[in-house]
This record gives structure tokens, C-alpha cells and sequence, in this order.
């Protein structure tokens, strides 16, 4: 969030949180690269072609995935569309107005869509029906319901999940006859998004709204099954040293592989 | 034309003209809200939260002797047969409006002068009767958040199918049914805070839809009743 | 309107109205099941299709139909469209500001669009041209010109008068050849809205803009030939029992027939 | 091609080149504001209407010296050949500027410092010319509630069709016509306060075409004088 | 701009002005007729198919031509488009600010339209591809990006030189083979405008935003090649006589034939 | 597909894999603005203003120990191949917020309390890199303001093309490579003030392009450096 606060209130609020920083403790008792409980439930929403709600601590998201068709873009006539769209319910925290996206949430929407698009995820050419003309579109609707931080990972298992798990109708004619049937999505891999921040010289994972609210820079980073980097945003109002960034990517990626790990367990568990 | 109920006077989902979809209700959902609950009513999944009273921003909306109420009824674009693009529909708008209407019979607005509530619901999925299921999750999410209530509300529509009176209509039978009437009560006032209608009604079925609904309601209430409880004995035990 | 009072001055006024209300009294004299005059002047607007301006008391709308031809929503692919529009022009009360439709004007426009549209006044199959492609739509746009309380019927009579007279271009292939004969719509019945309010025990018919500001509860029902209830609507921050609203009914239900027999002796005045 | 003006002078609609089309204005005809006239110029029928001088809102728009003026130009959907949605379009946008710019050259506004003035127009049919019907209404409208002013302000416009400057042009003489030209006119003063004209004008045909809209001006004063008399000696008769 | 001044402040300023102004000076020591100094830079955007940046004095706008193709109007099948849209840029003046185009810069918009499609500069029917199906759209966008007075003359030349000096991709059918040459608008003569004030009895050609901020009437004329005028807009909250405006137009046509001289003389240096 | 880089190392413009495109920047360009600057890089064209620090409306906006900045990232209509309509789409809304937040960083906003800096970027052509080209006109710009820096900031992208970590992507290689990096850097304090990427980088490739994009960072200081010295000599001189 972009809340303007005063600086008085923010430094002395980081001056705490720095406080504990140097003796590597934060406020929930965590250590510096651990996450908070990621908590998951697949399929809340049976309307959706899939559907996923994912808590991490506090923070709660749900994403669903509809697939309808449509026409593609005049650049990609060969390529199905991929729609990612946030939105930051007002029921999710008091500093939540209703009305049309803001920065904040359209951030969220495209840093999830890169993560997504970037890492191939899903082979958009396998949703096309006919060429230039008619495609499968497929939209990931993302509510954000209560807001403690590190929304941008929240949002990309959710997206991640609702889209590994959904089946669309898919249009097949056979023998001259048009049958429908339902169908997974042309998934290549899972990829997985860490967001870490940086207060001083301290690098904290999957930050909480608090210690967000005092970072120096936020940083999250996408990471395919072979450990590429896809997609990466910096965040935060204060520079980043090139040792730190480095630092960053050598904590993420091992936590990227962790959360991947709970991701495939959960769709084998689900679809064995 | 869709035959909506049997020659056993069993509806398309087996029940019977008098008989409530499944009800379940969750409270404090919504860790950052001053107050929430869940709904599932029949498809239904709704979720509720208050924030507030809190201070009126600009400062010319403010009532010197009471509070504002707002609401916003909103659909998530997955909640719907086809997706819902997210920006509120007249539906929508007019829902927020009678949700509020419904909501202001309930509160104390006098004891919070100066100060504004906001109510927000979110429809994660949508079946029939979406507004009365979500009245009655606002209603669990004020009193979860302690703000000043004369009563509970619920709520439940009653219909009209195949020319008979039957309670809380689900999706098929609300856009195939011949009559639609969504009701939110008071139940301990005995007093109807929604009410819209929509179909062909004699004055009768009228009569006898209303009262109809009025007993769904009053099988609701004891449903968040319950749900409510659970919440304060647990509290109790801490 | 929703304007926001202090409940001080509310109170006064509402005590005051009470007191008279107690001898069965209204402030303009009237008995509380008594319509103000209704003035109708029928096809004020010639470049539309069809057009009524209709005033109860100091309360003056005016509605227009425009018939044109346009695709058939997908759900209804043999159906012609009945789209409803009230808009509550800023020169019509001090208290209304220009700008895009707030939930007022939407409540307007969507009750009287449920009782032209329940009451099946419109048979909306005959004003299909070719199904699931082209059919024709039938707008009906309220001007709300000034406001002294019940514009629900106001709106309401005027957008059936304007329906009832309209004539639209219906294109006719006759023996190969393309005709344009000026056609009734295709009517069914002539439906009735009736609004009255409670103030503590007492039901007040068409209540002026000044009793409609200290209403407990508001109720609009459209009746159709038969006197069936069509569409309902309550409005008021204040809960109804069981008796008031039966009471309602019984007390709507003749005013909605005198007011038909008034729109009826209008048109077939006209269009003898 | 269509001609507009046949052997014998006459035009579409019979007139000649010098006449106007007929005029009713009536004063008074919005109960709730402050001023209001209804004008009907040929088939335009347009409403106008004035709130104030009133209290500014928000606060930082008012000017400690004088009123502002605001002025909405808007068209019913109903009012024109094809359907016009009720959004304001870009043609409603500048219509509203150059009207408040014609009110603004009577207006004492110095007489209403820190208030605001509104003035609303509604086009409900519309024909050729409606600006220039709007700021005789609005003259009305304003002469009704009793502002301050230096003059009446009428409109008309004039034009030219097959090649001849004609007065008050119809709605295919403006379409079909070779130039458009609206006038509105303080007739007193003796001054001009709105022009605009597109088309083609050697620099005599300009000068014509303004020579007749003043003309025209001054025969719709005579209408609005007599419609303000009528008022005028009504109300004194109360 | 339509800036709320207070009358106080004007006056003093509008005082001084007129007392330079009774001496027949400006404050930037022009004569009442005379042009700040008019500068052209041609093509500077490669991506646009036409361009221009204009100066008059610290006025300072570019224009973009930009020509697609698309539906014509249902009135006008047989016609081509011309789309006008001035945007006051929020970097062009400290009282810009950033939104959708507000009554300021539709006025823009609309006036350099007329001028230009009222001239005739442009043939719209030989820009029609496929009679009522597909036409070419002449988009004509326009930056403001430094706001000092006169934003119409500044606006309009920048309009005509991006319009004259544009190359489009034409589609030929030649022997059957479809062809793309660039090719030059189908252009008949270079439109100009003149705007002027009036402060008093005075008439200033061109002026400043200073002068601009206390004039009583603003008069914009557009002439065609024969000095027939073609468009008018007068703007200004006080009247104009019927001599004023006759000295207007006497003022402003010699200066039309100027600045007429000037653009063709850019537009010949640059394809001669 | 296309091949970026030929068997001579050399991409599609000629350049080498460390090679910029060429880089010029005016200061001053805007006279109203209380700093502006004007780049050229590649074949994009940008102008930055800056206006303030100035007066916070509406009030409850300011903070009171502390500048409040806003930014606007804008496209031309004619800036792209395509027209662009105007409005700001969801990209450019982005592009804002990460330049905004590479602005806080250099700013010492403790020094103008209660007060707003706006800065307003203005693509009229654009071509790859166009939010890099955009951060230095910014700082160009800012710097020509006078507000208090800690240091400039500079921006320009690496990526991937063919298999090669490259400099400074044009419009094709970004369309048609397999990633792109756009940086800006504080070349003094030796910090990343903007970072995003996307494609696929080992990371080995992710820390070969960071390098590569500040050491043609570094280049373009010294572009702006200069640019602001002319400037600054200029100003002397008068």
C-alpha cells in the first residue's frame, strides 16, 4: 500500500523493528528468511473453471480462473489470452476505499501476470481455436480479503494454483461431431514468486504488513522449475546495493523450491 | 419450459415447497475488519465485513447527531455462470442500496454521532437469493463487531414455480419460476426490513408467499443464532 | 433522495406531521389515501417514438421511447430489448447534482423497468426481426423535471403512456419488397404502480417530497389488469410488520385502478 | 443535393429568407428552482433552469469577490433523430462553456461575492439552433430569479443555403446549408455575446449574416419581453 | 483557461494593461498587430505519419498525424475521418492538471476541427477504401506543452503542417496485386487562423497568457486561401459591438495571409 | 523468428552487445515548469517537468514532516506505431508508480514539509527502454528544478537476446528477445534505485545483465552530467 504516512511514525517505528533486527529477531519471533504458514483450499469456488484460496499468516487471498473465448490479440492471432486482474477488496483492511484499481493493486495484476506469462507456465498456443480469430481466454480473478503483507505471493499461489487446477470446456469435433470435453490447461511447469524486504542491511521474507510498512526496498523475484529468474519488481522508496540484490536472489531461490514443493503436493494430493 | 417440480411436489434439488437450501454460517472471518462473518446459503458463498464507526472523511458528509451507514454489495468476477467484469452494475448498485435501507432499521445510529459505517460484501460465489443471504451475513458482521443493535436481521426469499408458493429459490428456479420475493426480517420486532417482489402474484399467493418467507426466516435466525453463540463461547473460554 | 438530515430536525418535523396526522390530516389538506391531480400531456416530443409528460402535484417528469434495432442479449435470443433509463435532471431540485446516475435515478429506473417488464405489458417476442441477430430495442428515457415527491409513479405512468402510444418504423418484406409501416408496440395490458409511505401507524398515498423526507418505510407495487401484484419495492430505514404491508395492498389496489382507468380514457382519448 | 430555397425565395419550411421561425417562451415553469423558462424556437424545446446564487462546495472553488457561474448544456436521450446516450458528449461540453462565457457578459456578479450560480439546460427535442434557443431560455430562466443584470441576452442564428444568407436556420438547413452562423445579442447594450459560425463567408456575406441574426435577435427580445410581461403583471395580480 | 481569479487582481493588472495599451504598447513592446515570432520544427516524431512542433513566442505545441483505417460514420459513408484531440498536457502549465480533457481543451479540439473541415483543406472522399465499410481515420493528436496565450493559432498551424506534410500506407489493387505507396493526404488548400482580444476599445493580435488572462472578448478566425472565413469562435465574458468584430476581421485576414506564406514556405523548403 | 544478433556479434542497428544507443539530453525545456528536461535516447523522445515543491490541495493530502510526490508516466497518441488513445492504460499506471518510487529515493522530501513535488513525463516517441529514458529526463529535470538530490539517478536497460546478455534493448530486441532489464541507478551512492525484469535468466545471466546495465549507466551519467554542466555554464554566462 502507498499509505502516506508521516515520517515521524515511520522511523520510530523502524527504529523498534531495527532494534530487534540486529539481534536477527523480528516481532512475530520469526527468523529472518522464514515464512509464515502458508494455509491452502482448492476449488472454494465450484462456478469457477478452478479456484483457489490461499492464506499466508494473516493475509488472505482467493483467486478463481474463468475460461471463455474470445478473439486474440492482432498481434498474437496464435496465441490464447491470459487476463490477470487484482482487485483489493475494501472489506480487506481499513485503508481500503472502494472504487476502480489503484496503483497498488494494478501492480499486483502485473507483476502476477509476468510471473506467469514470463516463466511459460501455460503454452497460450494450445488455446486457439482458429487462428486470428477465435481463442480461449483465460481470466484470473484475483480478491484480495485481508491484507498483512506479502500480497504479491499470496496472489501468485492462488493465481498459480487456480490455474494448475482448472478444467475448461473444451470444443473437440470428432468425426464431424462437436463434443465438449472438460480439460486441463496446457501447463508446462509451476512457477513460484518470493518477495522479501529490505530494512538496513536486513533482508526479511515474506514481510508482514507492519515491518512492510518501514522497508527499504521490497523485492520479489519469479522462479521457474529450473531456477531461472522470470520476472522481478523492485518496491520501496530507498536504493539497493548490488551485493544486497544478489543476496536476495540466493536467499529466494531455495524458499522458491520449498514453496513449489507445497504447491505440487497439494494439486497430487487433490488430483492423485 | 422447465418442469421446476415433480409430480411428488419435489423440487429440481429434492426439497420440498417449504424447505431451506443448507445453511452455514462463520464468524470473525476477516482479521483486519472490526467485525465479519461467512455465509453459505445453498451456492451462495458470501463474505461480510464492517469497519467503523470510524471518522467521516471529507468532512462535509458527517451528521453532527448521527452515524452514516454505507454499503457496497459487489460480485467477484468468478462468482457467475459467465465472468462479471468487476465494475459495479446497476444491479449491484441498487442491492448496496436496499441492503443499506435494510441494515439502518437494526442500528443505533444516534449513539454514533459524527462517525461513518461501512459495510462490505463481497459475493465469492452467487446462486438465488444472493441479497438475502447477504443480509444476513452483514447482520452477523455487526453484531460480531459489537456496533449497537435493536434486533438481528435475516434473510430469505420466497417464490412462486410452477404455480405454487415455495421457499428460497435457487438459481433455476428463480430465473425459470414465475415470481421471485426476497424478504429480510427482524425477528424478534416481527418486522420486514427488504422486501422486493417480482412475478405474478394474486393477492393470495402474495399473502401466502410473504408468510412463507417470513418462516424461512425464522428458521435462518436460529441458524445464526447458533453460529453466533459459538463464536461467544468460544471467546468465553480464552 | 437520500439526502443526509440531522435527525434533530428530522424528529421536529416529523413530530409535527404526527400531530396532524393524528386528526387523519395531511399538511395540504388532502385525505391520506388522496392522489394529488394528475396532469398528463401525451406526445410532447415528436422526434420520439413515443412520449408522455406527466405531472402529480408539483412532481413533473417526462418520459420518451425511441425504437431501434440492435442484436438481442445471448440469453434471449428471441426476445426484442425494454431498456429503462431515469435520470433525475439537476434542474429539477436544488438538491440533485449533475453527473453520472447515483443509486436514486438507478432505483427509478430499475423499478419501473420491473413492472413494465413483469407485468408482461410489452409482448417483447413480437419485436424480433431474426432471432439470436436482430431485434429491436425499445429505450424508454425518464427526465425527471422536478421533484415534489413520488416520481416512482410519475415515472411509472409516464413511461407506459409513452410505450403505449409509441410507433415504431417495423420493416415488413411484403411480396419481395421491403415496407416501413409506423406499428403500434406490442401491448398486453396497461400495469399501475402505486407508492404510498408509513409515518408510525398511518399510510399516506403519494406523499409530497415533504412527507417522503419523515417516512418510516416507502412502498412501491405495480398491479397488473387483473390486480395481480407484478413488482414491489420497499423503501425506508424503518422495518414494516406483517398487518401495515397487507393494509398496503388493500389500500393500492383500487387507487391502481382508477389511475388505469385515467390512463386508459387519456389514450383512447387520443387514439380513438 | 438537396435545394433548400426554391424559385420563388421560398424555403423548405416556407419561410423567407429573413424570417423566424415561431416562438413561445413561458417563464416560471420549474417549481423547485430558483428561475426557470421553457422555450419552443421552431422544434427545439428546451427547459432551462437557475439555482442560486447559493453556497459554493467545495469550499476552495469560491471566489472571496464574486459568484461563479456554471452552466450545463445537456440533451435528453429522446430529443434527437437517433437515440443520444445521456453521457455528455464533447458537442454538449463546449456548448455548456460558450453558453456561461454569454451569461457571464449580463451577469453583476460582483453583487454575489463567495457564491455560485448554476444554470441547467435541458434540450428536450432539438432542432437547428438550440444553442441560440438555450440563451433566451437561460435569459428568461435568469430574468425569473431575480439576479442582477445588465440586459436581456436573446439568441439566433443565421446562414446561408444555395448561396443565400438566410435567418434562424432549420435543422436541414443546417445540415445541408453551406454555413452556420449563432448569434446571441445583448439588445440593449448593443452588444454580441456568443458567435461562432463555420461554413464558408466571403467577408460581405459575414457581414450579412451577422446584420440579419441581429435582426432576428431583435424580434425574439420582443417575444421574451412580452413573455416576462405576462409574468410580470400574473404575479402582480396575486 | 478558465482559471477562477479573483476580479481584484484582474482589475489592477487589466489597469496597468490599459494604461500601456492607451500608449498603443504591450508589455512585451508589440505592436498591437504584430506576431511573436512563429517557429517550426517539421517530422520531429519518425512514428507519426505527419508532424509538427510549433512555437509562437513560450507557446509551444506538437502535433501527431496518425492515419488507420476503420468504419465510417452511418450519416457520411462516403467520406473519410477526421478526428481532432488537443490534450493540455499537466507539464504545460503549473494550472494543468492531469485528467481527462476538460471544456478548455474539447474548446481546442473542436475549433482546430472546424477550421479545418469547415476549409476543406482535406478531401474526405478520397479517403474511403470500401464505401460504407472501411475508410481511412485521419487522427490528428495535439500536445500542449508550454501554454504562454494563443494555444489556438499554435494548435491549428501545428495541426495543418502534420496534416500537409503526412504520408500514409495507401492500399492499390494494381493488375489484381495489392500495393502500399506512400502517399500524401489528398489535400486542396492550407487553412489559417488569427485569434485575437480585446481589452477595452483595444484589438491585440497573438497574445500572451498574461494579456490573455484579462481580456474581455477572444475572437478566433479561421480563413481558407480566398480569405472567405470559415470558422469563428468568440470566447470572453464581455460583448463584442458589431464594429469591434468588422476591425477584427479586417485585422486578422492580411495576417492570416502571413502566416499562410510562412507555412508554405516550410512545407516547400522541406519537399520542394 | 528473428535473428537480433549475425554471425559478426553485431545487432539488427549495428551495435555491439555493450553498445548504447546514442544518448541526448537538454535541459530547460519547458519554460513554465520549475525544472524540465528533454532526452533522446534511441529513438525515444521524452520531456520531463517538474513542478513544485508547491501547495497541497485538498489539505488532507499533505504530511506534515514531509514532501508528498506524485508522478505521471504518459504515452502520446502518435508516440507508438499504433495510435494510442489517451487515457493512461494499466501499464502506464505501473510505469508511474516504480519511476515515483525511483524519484523518493534521491529526494530529500524531509525538507519540504507539507508541501507536493509533481512530476510529469511525457513520451512523444517511443521506442525500447522508454521508462529507463524517462528516469534520467526526470532526474534532468529535477536537478534544473533545484529541489535538494542526494544524488542523480540514471536509467537503461539490459536483456537478452539470441542467447546474449545485451545493452540498452531496442524496440525489436525487447518485442522479439528473451528478456529484458530495465535499471536505474544512483551512479554516487552506488544503488539501484528501479529494477524489473522479465525472460529467462540463469543466474549467472540475471548478474551478468545487472552489470552490464549499470555499466551503461554509468555511460549515460556521464551524458547527463555533461548536459547539466552546459546548462549550468549557460546560466553563468548571462
Amino acid at each position: 500500500m502507498s499509505f502516506k504516512r508521516s515520517s515521524i511514525i515511520e522511523n520510530l517505528r523502524k527504529t523498534q523493528m531495527l532494534d530487534l533486527l540486529s539481534k536477527q529477531k523480528r516481532l512475530d519471533g520469526r527468523a529472518l528468511n522464514e515464512y509464515r504458514p502458508i494455509t491452502i483450499r482448492l476449488n472454494p469456488i465450484q462456478k469457477a473453471n478452478g479456484s483457489a484460496e490461499v492464506s499466508i499468516g494473516d493475509t488472505k487471498v482467493i483467486a478463481g480462473v474463468k475460461v471463455e473465448t474470445g478473439e486474440p490479440f492482432p498481434d498474437t492471432p496464435q496465441q490464447g489470452l491470459l487476463i490477470v486482474n487484482a482487485e483489493f477488496l475494501p472489506l480487506s483492511s481499513a485503508m481500503i476505499e472502494p472504487g476502480p484499481p489503484d496503483e497498488d493493486s494494478i501492480e499486483v495484476s502485473r507483476v502476477v501476470d509476468r510471473g506467469i506469462r514470463e516463466s511459460q507456465m501455460l503454452n497460450l498456443k494450445e488455446l486457439v481455436i482458429e487462428p486470428g480469430k477465435l481463442v480461449y481466454c483465460v481470466f484470473v480473478d484475483i480478491d484480495i480479503l485481508n491484507i498483512d503483507g506479502n500480497l504479491f505471493d499470496a496472489a501468485f499461489i492462488a493465481a498459480v494454483l487456480s490455474i494448475a487446477t482448472a478444467k475448461y470446456d473444451k470444443k473437440i469435433v470428432n468425426e464431424g461431431k462437436e463434443e465438449i470435453t472438460k480439460t486441463p490447461l496446457p501447463l508446462r511447469l509451476i512457477p513460484v514468486s518470493v518477495t522479501s524486504i529490505t530494512i538496513g542491511d536486513n533482508i526479511l521474507l515474506d514481510p508482514t504488513e507492519e515491518e512492510d510498512s518501514v522497508h527499504d526496498s521490497r523485492m520479489t523475484i519469479t522462479f521457474d522449475e529450473e531456477g531461472h529468474l522470470c520476472a522481478g519488481q523492485k518496491g520501496g522508496s530507498v536504493g539497493l546495493s548490488v551485493e544486497q540484490l544478489f543476496k536476495i536472489v540466493d536467499l529466494s531461490k531455495p524458499k522458491a523450491e520449498e514453496i513449489r514443493a507445497l504447491i505440487k503436493k497439494v494439486i497430487s494430493n487433490a488430483y492423485p | 419450459m422447465i418442469k421446476l417440480i415433480d409430480e411428488n411436489g419435489l423440487r429440481l434439488d429434492g426439497r420440498r415447497f417449504d424447505e431451506l437450501r443448507p445453511v452455514k454460517i462463520e464468524v470473525g472471518v476477516i482479521k483486519n475488519a472490526n467485525g465479519s462473518a461467512y455465509i453459505e446459503h445453498g451456492k451462495n458463498k458470501i463474505v461480510a465485513a464492517v469497519y467503523g464507526p470510524r471518522e467521516v472523511h471529507p468532512k462535509h458528509l458527517l451528521i453532527p447527531d448521527r452515524a452514516i451507514v454505507r454499503c457496497r454489495y459487489h460480485m467477484s468476477p468468478f462468482s457467475t455462470e459467465e465472468r462479471k467484469p468487476p465494475q459495479p452494475t446497476r444491479r449491484e448498485i441498487e442491492i448496496s442500496l436496499v441492503l443499506r435501507r435494510a441494515m439502518e432499521c437494526v442500528l443505533f445510529l444516534e449513539e454514533y454521532p459524527r462517525s461513518i459505517i461501512d459495510v462490505y460484501v463481497e459475493v465469492l460465489q452467487s446462486d438465488g437469493g444472493s441479497r438475502c443471504a447477504s443480509i444476513t451475513a452483514i447482520s452477523a458482521a455487526l453484531a460480531d463487531s459489537g456496533i449497537s443493535m435493536k434486533d438481528l436481521i435475516v434473510g430469505c426469499a420466497s417464490g412462486k414455480a410452477d404455480g405454487q408458493i415455495i421457499l428460497d429459490l435457487s438459481d433455476i428456479e428463480d430465473k425459470e419460476g414465475e415470481g421471485d420475493m426476497p424478504v429480510a426480517y427482524m425477528p424478534n420486532l416481527d418486522k420486514i426490513t427488504l422486501l422486493q417482489f417480482d412475478g405474478i402474484f394474486s393477492e393470495e399467493e402474495f399473502k401466502k408467499a410473504l408468510d412463507l418467507a417470513i418462516m424461512g426466516n425464522k428458521k435462518i435466525y436460529e441458524v445464526l443464532r447458533k453460529a453466533l453463540m459459538e463464536k461467544y463461547f468460544k471467546t468465553e473460554e480464552k
